[in-house]
């Protein structure tokens, strides 16, 4: 179901984590994290049968079963936060590219500043 | 009114099938291109009516929709065929003529 | 009984396009049924407004079908040159 | 004048010495020697103060007779040593912290001893410990200040556990109280006791911890070193004596096992102070540095000094008490004296030294009495402090620490005599011929604690009177004397007496050596050998590799030194293991050790 | 071997945190979330600070928050604090961004010029992103969507302007101010609504009929402000990262 | 001026088709025309000139018809090719001339060859416009760019002057 | 009556306007922290409702001691930090601004997922302030932990969240206070991992070391001592205060703090550069103060955290400062370095002595409440735990500080300062801001009622343990 396959992404992205070297790659895995983490976020709020929590002409009143609101707004936030940091990490991916000439972390040194 | 609506959601849904098919059975990345674009362009624009068909007050939201696509998927497609062909894609063998080596090779020269 | 042939259909085509895509050969196969199959997708994005009978999926189709075209012209130029 | 207005006023003295400094450095160094005394004074005069309380901040003070003694015995070990302060300021890179620190120190001696509750002793303990750590590097040696630390700081932490075990015990940090509870539980108190006596012997410099005291003290500026030597190791004297007087030690470990009527817990301890006698001695043997050579001396009577104190009795302790003192006095008489030569020669290696008798009498005279006195050797004060401890073992039948005690005293001529001959006497350096005299202000510290040395050799009636009273508040019996005499069970002592026998030998000896006199002085390079001249020096000196035979009977022996230095080098490397294993520029390194906790963690939560 | 041991070490991470998760009480089946007992009952019956027996669309005036998207009104009135939040890390992170290609002169060019085709179509559709952004997030308190995907819009049709056209350059100071002034304001309009009911972003205005374009109170202004400064903020970290190498 | 005033009626149309006639849509609509044009109409051309609404009434009546009748015959072209198991193809990339200037009219060229029978434009310069042609015919230039383009080079050559 | 959310909102708001006035955004920057300090010195504690939602329902703002405590030292030490190295801002000083709203928002928060978006926004801060450095791939290796971090963090969250179905903390930690704590270990302990990674306890603080060995004299006082502070009152507030912790998780956590004191300080015991020291002494002390917070000893790790907040800016801000001037922070070459510096060397002293606890500076008084706490905790391990560690960094402080006191080799004395090619600057406002917290750490120690009676209620949340056990610094009974 949906919240396992959340928490499988999750799994793979730490998976990807623990074996990629590429930045690139790092930075896909903590997005199939993230992603993961969303899904399994929204799907902590799933109600079988539950309606998308918008009232419109049709769905016009708040008696009808909803999903639960407060998850989807919280993964809206998430993603934001998540894109955010993406933007950042790939400015650092290029920086470091520029630096190094690589995005591969095992060829560049580790400790050396100073 | 609503068989109309259906023939023509259908008439819609047959023309993506057929991009489909034709997607996976065309033999390179030009023919590809070609019959999915048309078939998906005509199977949205008679999907989009067999809806406004039943819900008119949807049209102009749909004609937004149509006109989106029908300006978007040849443009999509066209760039990616260029960019297919400047990285040098398999083109299928039975390809007879072809104009544009001759304009890539006077850029590139250029370029380069 | 009628949304079912449809869907079928719709079905056919996004199953087609999806093989196109695991087989590739080229990223440019990939995108372009990917792309193919984004049409598909906004298009039974409209579909189901009409059958939730809620106009807000349109919306949600339009957004679909800008952010498709967006992602093609994104790999069609980060890829051109590549081989 | 109360003391909490002298305790401030030291800390104030310690401000002003620097500002002074900061205007002149002569100045500065004579404004600490003036606070010095002052204190010194202060401390003499206000004996009847003695029971007295008082508090400043929130830290509380009770002048005690104990510790009205320790204080007098720092203070004037600092207030003479104070003197030489001038002659060292332009050759300092701080002159003015020195003597900042130097007031500092001082100041925290006198609030460590008046101290009523446990953490103002810890405070002021650290304070002492912090202010010597930063004077050491001003001599010579960086890494002596960073061993030292270490060492003192192991000692201090413990302490502090101690004093926090004890609070959460009893509820009160009341030094006189704090304790009570423990009486009852012999298990804690036993952990208690371990760890102040384990403080204690860090700072003594009782083995195994003795490590860093020929290091500090033979590399801490020459006007510090007697301070050291003298004054602070007393400190761990006066933790060992809270831990078997205020605990007190005895009455908790009744049902202890017990090896001649000592229980077992105080006995182990009484050996390594037996332990470091030996070793003490031995080391100062072989040593090159006159310096270091007084150090090891320190170590060996730090035994002596520690032995008596456990034994918490009439003979030894009063000798334990009295020895503190003359020890003090004794080696910084010594340090000070070597500290003469050094500021005229530059140098405290023994073989590049020699002759000095002719360029500066008195200070051989000093290094002599006192010397001799660390060896315990009549008519000096070390003598018949090491008399009464060596009565008080044999009286309780401990002949093997009564032996090493014993051993000490023998093997102590050895060392006394290798500095004595080989700087003082011998033939003079050409390069030293044109040595001046020592300044009248060395000669002054030189002279009363030469006096003091003999004087209390001779008439020890009023320190024992002191050490009496001590005595009598730790609930002892007091040691007896009737008139000049000290009177043990397995003899007496009559001191008057050993001093007319050894000074009337002496004078026999002198009017011997006046009347028939035969050598002729020559210059140590007016000779040669196999026809050949020889140009250095040393070649000729007998002083080098004086005990080589000897020294080769412990060349390879297994040293405290080697395993302690092996245990940091093992912290080192696993500082660097530690840097491998967790800190890298690659995520997936943290990421996996992520994974491994939240594993570990989880599984241990389900009960796995 | 390394992957094989991630993969081993994961597995032993994956099957640790389903049982974790799956054997703690109360941890709800899927689909089975109980809304009723969670804060969230309150947002779909707007009744936080009043009660409220029903809302109906179209009719209902007057409510505590106006909006019919019930996402909206808790990203935008009950936990518009985060919403503020989520604002400013989107704004460092563009900061970021542009410090650390501060220094770059130009633009990326790729070896092929995009042509005509291209360029011309992308001209066509680029006001309808625009717009299209422009209406998700004016309607954000009625409709999915709202300042976040309308800013993306936005953000969307520069960067599609970006790739089919060399020559495409936004004036980026035009831009940043739009991002400085829209977010100064968000925050002004909290302090005018801490000024007004002593509650930092309250929702001072008549939140009017649920349902209607002008409903909502502050909703719809907050988004519109969100929209800018998103699509600004997002327009930004496209053309710094499209900047050239040449410093 | 009239860069703002055309960015700010290109903004308007689609506002209309998204949010309706309703006025306060409209108020609004025409007021968010104006504000993203004008943060952004420096960075664009959508002059308006005289002429263009009538290019572009004659465009919607005259030309749409013609193209999505091409479209329809392009997708059963397509079919029967897609559905013959033999898949009868001859492709090539052709370059065709074209006469039609302006961006606009040549997009709309490219799209309309794009969307019918058989070929797809790849690319162009400044007077012609390379295809592929999913079945070569033809064999000069001109020839070939009757087949591809016939029917609406002269059409949109009439719009797009 | 001031509102708390000031502190939040007036920085966004002048960084906001920082961009648009570009000219002007250094001295946006000063008067912004400049207001933020003043503001403090207003504030009423209470609680403060965004919006006008009661929690749980919207979010709130809690100000109580706890807090109070925390947003003094985070504005006063950002206000001195700032003026200190003015020169050093370069291009952050919006990025600063959204940092002090952030760590702002993290400490005053009472909401568990806007604490999650504060945690991203200050975290960062930290990312982009990291790269300061020019050393991208640790930058890069902060911000891929820091974001898996706070993921992890969010998972935990979100699993209370479908279990309570509340964000608000209060409310929250009284509905898991009523279950058993052993439900909880797994979102206890995802969010203890995504806090951890920020608080820097081992294993999850890969990152530290790369970011702060290359940090300037601005970046590295802010991390140590700001940034620090500010995650680790978040952490006390999350762990002493709002999840309840069964014994087993106590302990195991317990026990990782106590690892990551005694790693910190043997790392630092093996290493020769001085922000390389610095770091793990940091590292060391996060250690410590997190197991204290796990410990439930509130107090006593607020006050410890002010003692290394204060005493890790003077340390970092000379530290950079040599690297900034000389090019090395390498010990060896530093040799005698201090001896044209006098006053910033005795700070340095000052803040290496408050740290390892010697009396007569605030250390002392911090570390010996500790000690109480810990000993009234019944808990008799750890203190030897933190004495071995008080021995390692006394040993590593003193072995740096007789270096950089006196030059020329060992046994040596030399003239010569020391062996850069480069001379030692300091400008004047950092001695002017060493002399401030040098006099705060001393006044701290002597007469520590002053600060004392500022944090005195810090563990008011927790009644049960408030400091019976609190030495008594009038009379040591
Ligand atoms: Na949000
Ligand atoms: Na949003």
């Amino acid at each position: 179901m949906i919240q396992y396959a959340g928490i499988m992404l999750i799994l793979i992205g730490i998976y990807g984590l623990l074996t990629q070297s590429n930045i690139i790659k790092i930075i896909v895995s903590l997005n199939i994290f993230e992603l993961g983490l969303n899904v399994f976020i929204i799907s902590v709020g799933f109600v079988r049968e539950g309606i998308a929590p918008i009232l419109t002409s049709v769905n016009n009143h708040n008696g009808l079963v909803f999903v639960d609101p407060l998850p989807q707004a919280l993964v809206l936030t998430a993603i934001v936060i998540g894109l955010g940091t993406t933007a950042l990490g790939l400015a650092f991916a290029r920086s470091i590219y520029r630096q190094h000439g690589t995005l591969n972390l095992d060829e560049i040194g580790g400790p050396s500043n100073g | 009114m609503i068989i109309v609506s259906y023939i023509l959601m259908l008439i819609g849904a047959f023309f993506y099938a057929i991009g489909g098919l034709g997607i996976y059975r065309m033999p390179d990345l030009f023919n590809r291109a070609q019959a999915g674009t048309k078939a998906t362009t005509l199977g949205t624009l008679s999907l989009l009516l067999g809806v406004g068909v039943q819900q008119p007050s949807w049209i102009p939201k749909l004609l937004l929709i149509a006109v989106f696509i029908a300006v978007t998927n040849p443009v999509g497609s066209s760039t990616l065929a260029r960019a297919g062909y400047h990285s040098g894609v398999p083109i299928y063998e039975g390809t007879q003529v072809d104009d544009l080596k001759e304009l890539y090779k006077k850029e590139d020269g250029l370029d380069e | 009984m009628m949304n079912a042939f449809v869907f079928t259909l719709v079905g056919l085509g996004l199953f087609f396009s999806l093989l196109r895509l695991l087989t590739g050969p080229t990223p440019f196969d990939r995108v372009l049924s990917l792309d193919t199959m984004n049409i598909i997708i906004s298009g039974s994005i409209v579909l189901i407004a009409l059958i939730f009978n809620n106009a807000l999926y349109l919306d949600i189709a339009i957004v679909y079908a800008v952010l498709a075209f967006l992602e093609t012209i994104v790999f069609a130029r980060y890829l051109e040159g590549r081989s | 004048m109360t003391f909490d207005i002298v305790v401030i006023l030291m800390f104030l003295g310690a401000f002003s010495a620097y500002l002074i400094s900061k205007a002149s450095l002569k100045a500065g160094a004579y404004a600490t020697t003036v606070f010095s005394l002052g204190a010194l004074a202060v401390l003499l005069m206000g004996r009847s103060e003695i029971g007295s309380e008082f508090s400043v901040l929130f830290m509380n003070f009770e002048v005690t007779v104990i510790g009205w003694y320790f204080s007098g015995v720092m203070v004037l070990v600092y207030a003479m040593t104070s003197f030489f302060n001038s002659f060292w300021m332009d050759k300092m890179m701080y002159p003015g912290s020195y003597n900042f620190l130097y007031l500092f120190s001082l100041a925290g001696t006198l609030g460590l001893f008046f101290a009523s509750d446990l953490i103002t002793l810890f405070i002021f303990w650290e304070v002492v410990v912090w202010s010597s750590t930063f004077i050491i590097p001003m001599g010579k040696s960086r890494r002596a200040a960073v061993v030292y630390y270490t060492i003192s700081s192991i000692g201090s932490m413990a302490t502090l556990y101690g004093i926090m075990l004890v609070y959460r015990i009893s509820g009160t940090l009341v030094i006189q109280e704090a304790f009570v509870p423990l009486k009852e539980d012999p298990l804690t108190a036993t952990v208690v006791f371990v760890i102040f006596v384990m403080a204690g012997l860090t700072k003594i410099g009782i083995f195994p911890f003795h490590i860093w005291l020929p290091l500090a003290h033979g590399s801490a500026p020459h006007t510090f070193s007697p301070v050291l030597s003298g004054g602070l190791v007393k400190m761990g004297a006066f933790i060992a004596y809270m831990s078997v007087a205020i605990l007190p030690a005895y009455e908790a470990f009744e049902g202890s096992l017990k090896i001649m009527g000592i229980p077992l817990q105080l006995y182990f301890l009484m050996i390594l102070g037996a332990i470091s006698i030996v070793l003490g001695t031995l080391m100062a043997i072989k040593q090159e540095d006159a310096k270091k050579l007084i150090a090891y001396s320190s170590v060996a009577n730090g035994g002596y000094i520690l032995i008596g104190i456990l034994m918490m009795d009439q003979l030894s302790f009063a000798g334990s008490m009295m020895h503190l003192f003359n020890h003090a006095i004794a080696s910084a008489a010594a340090f000070l004296a070597i500290a003469v030569v050094a500021y005229r020669t530059g140098t405290t290696k023994i073989s590049e030294l020699g002759g000095m008798i002719h360029r500066m009498p008195l200070t051989y005279l000093t290094y002599l009495i006192a010397i001799i006195s660390l060896a315990g050797i009549p008519p000096m004060g070390g003598f018949v402090s090491k008399w009464l401890i060596i009565q008080g073992l044999a009286d309780r039948g401990l002949m093997f620490m009564a032996l090493a005690a014993f051993f000490g005293s023998i093997g102590s001529f050895l060392y006394v005599f290798r500095p004595l001959a080989a700087v003082f006497l011998g033939q003079l350096k050409p390069e030293h011929e044109h040595l001046k005299s020592e300044p009248l202000m060395m000669k002054i510290p030189m002279v009363i604690l030469m006096v003091l040395i003999l004087y209390f050799g001779v008439l020890p009636k009023w320190l024992l009177g002191i050490i009496g009273e001590i005595q009598v508040a730790a609930g002892i019996e007091p040691v007896m004397m009737s008139g000049n005499t000290i009177l043990a069970v397995n003899g007496v002592l009559n001191t008057l007496n050993v001093f007319m026998i050894f000074g009337f030998g002496f004078l026999i000896s002198l009017i011997i050596f006046l009347l028939m006199q035969k050598s002729r002085r020559v210059g140590l390079m007016d000779t040669y050998t196999s026809a050949e001249f020889i140009y250095t020096p040393e070649l000729y000196h007998y002083a080098g590799a004086f005990y080589a035979p000897f020294e080769r009977l412990y060349q390879n022996h297994p040293s405290v030194e080697k395993f302690l230095g092996a245990i940091a080098w093992k912290f080192h490397e696993l500082g660097t293991v530690v840097n491998a294993l967790f800190f890298s520029h690659k995520p997936a390194v943290t990421v996996f050790w992520t994974s491994v906790i939240l594993v570990m963690i989880t599984l241990g939560g389900a009960g796995i | 071997m390394k992957r094989i041991f991630a993969l081993v070490l994961v597995a032993v991470v994956g099957i640790l945190l389903f049982s974790g998760i799956y054997s703690m009480e109360g941890f709800p089946r899927y689909g089975e979330a109980e809304v009723s007992e969670r804060v969230s009952m309150s947002y779909i019956d707007k009744n936080v600070t009043r009660e409220n027996q029903e809302v109906v669309f179209g009719v209902s005036e007057n409510l505590e928050t106006g909006s019919a998207n019930i996402v909206t009104s808790i990203i935008v009135n009950y936990r518009s604090f985060d919403t503020l939040g989520e604002v400013t890390v989107l704004f460092v992170s563009a900061l970021g961004v542009s410090l650390l290609f501060g220094s770059f002169e130009g633009r990326l060019r790729s070896r092929y010029k995009p042509n005509f085709i291209l360029r011309t179509g992308s001209k066509v559709v680029f006001p309808l992103i625009l717009v299209m952004g422009a209406y998700i997030f004016i309607h954000g308190h009625l409709s999915p969507g709202g300042g976040f995907p309308g800013g993306s819009m936005i953000a969307s049709a520069i960067l599609l302007m970006y790739l089919a056209d060399e020559d495409f350059r936004v004036r980026i100071d035009d831009f940043k101010k739009t991002e400085g002034i829209a977010g100064a304001m968000y925050v002004l309009l909290g302090l005018v609504g801490l000024m007004i009911s002593n509650y930092f972003l309250s929702n001072f205005l008549d939140t009017g009929t649920v349902g209607t374009l002008f409903s909502a109170g502050i909703i719809p202004v907050v988004y519109v402000l969100v929209g800018l400064k998103v699509g600004s903020e997002l327009t930004g970290i496209i053309t710094d990262f499209l900047k050239g190498e040449v410093e | 001026m009239s860069k703002f005033i055309g960015a700010s009626v290109i903004m308007f149309i689609p506002w209309v088709l998204l949010a309706g006639s309703d006025p306060s849509e409209l108020i609004l609509g025409a007021t968010v025309a104006m504000v993203i044009a004008g943060i952004i109409y420096r960075n664009l051309d959508y002059a308006f000139k005289s002429g263009s609404l009538a290019g572009a009434i004659k465009f919607l009546v005259v030309y749409v018809p013609v193209f999505l009748w091409e479209l329809v015959k392009a997708n059963i072209d397509v079919a029967f090719r897609v559905l013959n198991p033999r898949m009868p193809i001859n492709p090539g990339f052709v370059k065709i001339p074209t006469g039609i200037k302006g961006d606009y009219g040549r997009l709309a060229l490219a799209n309309s060859i794009t969307l019918t029978p058989g070929t797809l434009s790849v690319d162009g310069d400044e007077n012609h416009l390379y295809v592929h042609w999913i079945d070569v015919m033809g064999e000069s230039q001109k020839e070939r760019g009757e087949l591809v383009s016939g029917p609406f080079e002269d059409i949109l050559g009439g719009i797009f002057k | 009556m001031v509102n708390p959310v000031l502190l939040i909102a007036l920085p966004l708001l002048l960084a906001f306007v920082s961009i648009v006035f570009k000219a002007y955004k250094n001295n946006l920057l000063v008067f912004g922290t400049l207001l933020n300090a003043g503001l403090v010195l207003t504030l009423n504690k209470g609680q403060y409702i965004i919006g006008g939602f009661q929690p749980p329902f919207g979010i709130n703002l809690v100000l109580d001691d706890f807090a109070l405590t925390g947003i003094l030292i985070i504005n006063g030490l950002f206000l001195v930090i700032t003026l200190m190295s003015l020169e050093k801002l370069e291009g952050f000083a919006s990025v600063l601004l959204v940092a002090l709203a952030g760590l702002n928002g993290l400490v005053l928060t009472g909401d568990l997922f806007n604490l999650f978006v504060f945690l991203e926004i200050t975290a960062i801060t930290a990312y982009i302030l990291s790269s300061a450095s020019k050393e991208y791939r640790y930058a890069f290796n902060y911000l891929v932990l820091g974001t898996l971090g706070s993921g992890l963090y969010l998972f935990g969250l979100i699993v209370l969240y479908a279990v309570f179905g509340t964000l608000n903390m209060a409310d929250l930690s009284v509905k898991m206070a009523a279950v058993d704590a052993s439900q909880l270990v797994l979102p206890s302990l995802l969010i203890f991992i995504g806090l951890a990674v920020e608080v820097k306890i081992l294993p999850f603080n890969g990152w530290v070391k790369g970011v702060y060995s290359g940090t300037n004299s601005l970046v590295g006082p802010l991390f140590a001592s700001v940034y620090a502070a500010g995650m680790l009152f978040v952490f006390g507030r999350i762990f002493a205060q709002v999840i309840p912790l069964g014994t087993y998780l106590r302990t195991s956590l317990v026990v990782l703090g106590a690892l990551t004191l005694l790693a910190g300080e043997v790392a630092a015991l093996s290493k020769t550069r001085i922000r390389e020291i610095l770091l793990y002494s940091s590292i060391g002390q996060s250690g410590l103060i997190a197991a204290l917070f796990l410990s439930g000893l509130v107090f006593v790790a607020v006050m410890q955290l002010v003692n290394n907040a204060l005493s890790k800016a003077i340390l970092f801000t000379v530290a950079g400062q040599m690297a900034d001037s000389t090019g090395t922070d390498e010990g060896e070459e530093l040799q005698g370095a201090f001896l044209e510096h006098k006053i910033a060397g005795v700070g340095f002293t000052i803040a290496a002595l408050s740290l390892i606890g010697l009396p007569l500076f605030y250390g002392f008084i911090s570390k010996m409440n500790l000690l109480f706490g810990i000993f009234y905790s019944d808990n008799y391990w750890l203190p030897v735990v933190i004495l071995l560690g008080t021995v390692i960094e006394g040993t590593y402080m003193v072995r740096l500080l007789v270096k950089l006191w006196t030059p020329g080799d060992e046994g040596i004395v030399s003239e010569k300062a020391f062996a850069t090619e480069r001379p030692l600057t300091i400008q004047s406002s950092k001695v002017m801001g060493i002399v401030v917290l040098s006099v705060v750490l001393l006044i701290g120690g002597l007469l520590p009622a002053v600060i004392q009676d500022n944090l005195t209620d810090s563990g008011s949340l927790l009644d049960e343990v408030t400091p019976a056990y609190l030495f008594d610094l009038k009379g040591g009974q």
